[in-house]
């Protein structure tokens, strides 16, 4: 196996959160719903594992939703806390937003409400006061993730979500690049809705978590048998719930060391890579997130560096994974003000717990000479 | 996503370069991705006898240039014009995906140019020989 | 263990399917959207498991659409037909839905469609006939499920779907207790749209199945970076896929040594149960699913006798599963015109492949026995 | 869901029947949900001597029922008659899920029932032997 440097796009599930899961799979037999033992078994396994997410965060086990992922979780607090919202039909958004967020704001946005798509600098960073500023008496909600996952940068969450406290606007943030990599806590950040993914911090895929704060009204959008609390109707993935719970129990337990780690890492690509003529790094230079490297490559498209390195053993990701495959330029990078050139040669680097830093530096070393090589091939440059 | 044959090619492209003095020099440019591809070719008795190519673009882009230059050399200026769509996507393994067809094309017009790029200067080359000015 | 007997409820996964899933979550590294080989390696895995669901129902690769559940597809189902179909506002739709269906139609007819709710006669089964009266032509589209999950009477699915396609309306059908139990197959069944679910056929948990008709159109209910040609949205849950791949192999390969099986218990089990005086068998008594046996109990109610059993080692279920919290009447049970006690009375019991002719024995005796106790205790019958 | 004491009283319910010429007997019936609680008693120099109880009806329900016959068994009927929800919840191993407070209601109404019975046939002796008629 090559070396993995895409933990943006899914991180392996810790053997400690597939032990878990097993367990489930292979010993409880029966649906939540069912009251005979296993059934309570089954019941008793979430409970604790709602625990865990809760710790987590900082907040009440009844005030965490298990969902089928992160795009679930964004896509309930955005039409939940709309549809909630009566006759207010004005939305506040970044426009940096994952399209979890995006495509269902501007799905909103198509059938009648206005959005006010903020404005980010060059870091790709929201400016409270202009937040402020965008928040109207009609406003339903607000939106800004915790930290992008096309850059890395981290956003102001704190500062936000106490403005939209104080202006009665409810607010959520689409922290599935943040929980498990950073401190994420609902006491310190007074989000109203906080979504992440399991598969995003060494849990399993297929389960994701909204946070709703005690008190915060959400419409339902989906329909059946009335599971967690009628928001996520379906029988529940126990399995997966148990090895998020136990996911969210190793990064409370482990978070410091795993940001130092990663910040080691991190730090040791941007300055080898930085050190290559043409490449710059984008996003905010501190306030980014532990494990992520994006930059942009001069001269160079991104796919075919992505490749050259897959195929000498070295996984990144180009753009954001979601929609890798297009060739679109992402809205992330243009809302930053990059060139569509500058964009289309955007490579993100994500380290993880078990990269080494023997492995980062022959990483830089690959990475230099893939460019060489596209470079040398580039009719740009040497006309 | 991609065929072998087409990483093949796109991690070790062939011929890569562009020829001093070449006999023909063509370029694509594809205006809504910003891909470029450019031949340089040298042609001896009628037959392709070196090529060099340059890219920048996308995975099939760059990979397809390649694929050509090798299907080219040594052959004639007749084949090598006559090479197809089909015959470039052979190369690279088969089907490329949705909407990345347009690499093949921009290989081919870049060819097809450089080509004619030869045919207008032995055309010029022969009027000057011949003295000829229509 | 005790022994199992709740399959209706949830299956456990069959040790090859989580072998499958294993294998994934250790080996595999990548989003299906990154285009390292990490990624195109899940992706793969992704289409291989499309090819055998399809294989299953005889439909083509490109109309199956993974979701995180069976509720979730019936959702997309219901709202994407409704929403698809424009300026049509009227759903015809059977009283015995699931309430991932019924739900999903209510919140419809609250927001301003006409809903005619099919009758069904004692068994719990729809007219053809009168199907064809409820359809108009401003019918956005009609639904009945292929089997019942409480009662398990097999609806006559392939004909209502032909008057459907005769008439021109889309047809759905909930088909989660059918698959991998019954030969269900979409080209014998002109259906539009079919769902299901992982968990019901020894598949994962967390993953379920949306068959749709090439050219049936539906619009989209989430939004992200369009996984699943922009129906389910979200990063897929490989492993999930992987299992429910190999769950519907295993049904391909074992359907009719499964059902036999499956039979022979159940009838075992009717048999035993009915010369118990004062127990009856609801739902029809031959056009009903293999693994499902569902009994009233004159004057005792199910929720003591499940525990008891439970008690005993027997995983049986009262009512449906997944409202079974609850001290509601079965919606089903009154539609068949069962009266509140009966229903209330009804306990379910549901076998599958890794039942024994001895276990079934042993549990006929020991209901026998639990029911006897319950009658003892009770004020209504030796007053 | 349940607690083990109320599973261990479900399963193996305690004095459970009717007991013959009883001093009290009550019973009680919950229309919404349809269950009914009877008890029949037998009182003795004022402490309940023997109990027997039958219910129809949840879980609770039944255990409730049987938790009770356990409590009073051999109290005075002062105490018993004050044994409090609470008490009884207790026995059950704490608290029952929402929704399902109302066996006990059921049930200590059931008991209630009894004793006043008890007291009123009581009353109505001590009437017969004074030959009082109010
Ligand atoms: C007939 C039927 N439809 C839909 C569902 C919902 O499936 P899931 O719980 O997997 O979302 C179930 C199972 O609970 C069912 O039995
Ligand atoms: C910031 C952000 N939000 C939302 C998502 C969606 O999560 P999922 O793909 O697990 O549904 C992702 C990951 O793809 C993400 O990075
Ligand atoms: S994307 Fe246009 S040729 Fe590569
Ligand atoms: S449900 Fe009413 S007392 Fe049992």
């Amino acid at each position: 196996m090559g070396i993995y440097l895409d933990h943006a796009a899914t991180t392996p599930p810790d053997p400690r959160v597939l032990e878990a899961m097993l367990r489930h799979l292979r010993e409880v037999r029966g649906n939540p719903s069912s009251i005979h033992s296993g059934g309570v078994a089954a019941r008793n396994a979430i409970e604790e594992a709602r625990e865990e997410v809760a710790r987590l965060l900082g907040a009440e086990p009844q005030e965490i939703i298990f969902t089928g992922g992160g795009t679930e979780a964004d896509n309930l607090a955005v039409f939940g806390l709309a549809r909630a919202a009566g006759e207010k039909r004005h939305i506040v958004a970044a426009p940096i937003e994952h399209p979890a967020v995006r495509n269902a704001v501007k799905h909103l946005e198509a059938g009648g409400y206005e959005v006010t798509w903020l404005e980010v600098d060059a870091y790709g960073v929201v400016d409270p006061e202009a937040f402020r500023r965008a928040l109207r008496p009609d406003t339903a909600f607000a939106t800004v993730m915790w930290a992008n996952n096309e850059v890395g940068s981290v956003q102001p969450v704190a500062e936000l979500a106490e403005i939209c406290r104080e202006c009665g606007v409810p607010f959520h943030t689409d922290a599935v690049q943040a929980v498990g990599h950073l401190p994420v806590s609902v006491e310190e950040a007074p989000v109203f809705t906080l979504a992440f993914s399991g598969h995003k911090l060494y849990g399993p895929p297929g389960v994701g978590v909204l946070y709703v704060r005690e008190g915060v009204e959400l419409a339902p959008v989906s329909f059946g048998g009335g599971q967690e609390r009628g928001l996520r109707n379906g029988t529940e993935n126990v399995a997966g719930i148990c090895g998020l719970g136990v996911a969210c129990r190793i990064a409370r337990a482990e978070l410091e060391e795993r940001m130092r780690h990663e910040r080691e890492l991190r730090d040791r690509i941007i300055s080898g890579l930085t050190r290559i003529p043409g490449v710059s790094l984008n996003g905010h230079p501190e306030r980014r997130l532990p494990n992520n490297v994006h930059v942009s490559v001069d001269g160079v498209e991104a796919e075919g560096l992505v490749l050259v390195l897959d195929a000498q053993g070295f996984a990144v990701g180009k753009g954001s994974a979601c929609s890798s495959g297009e060739h679109k330029a992402s809205p992330v990078l243009l809302a930053m003000g990059l060139g569509e050139r500058e964009a289309f040669s955007a490579v993100r680097i994500s380290v993880g717990r078990e990269n080494t830093v023997e492995e980062v530096d022959r990483f830089v070393e690959a990475f230099s000479g893939a460019v060489a090589g596209l470079r040398e091939l580039s009719p740009l440059r040497t006309g | 996503m991609y065929r072998p044959e087409l990483i093949e090619h796109l991690v070790r492209p062939q011929n890569v370069g562009e020829l001093s003095e070449p006999d023909g020099f063509g370029e694509s440019g594809h205006a809504a991705c910003g891909d470029v591809v450019r031949f340089t070719v040298r042609i001896s008795n009628g037959t392709v006898a070196a090529v060099g190519y340059k890219a920048y673009g996308c995975a099939p882009c760059i990979a397809a240039g390649s694929a050509m230059t090798e299907l080219i050399q040594g052959e004639s200026i007749i084949r090598a014009a006559a090479i197809s769509r089909e015959d470039l996507r052979r190369a690279l393994g088969g089907e490329l995906p949705e909407g990345k067809e347009h690499a093949l094309t921009l290989v081919l017009d870049a060819l097809h140019r450089a080509l004619e790029d030869y045919w207008n200067r032995e055309a010029e080359e022969a009027d000057l020989v011949e003295g000829y000015r229509g």
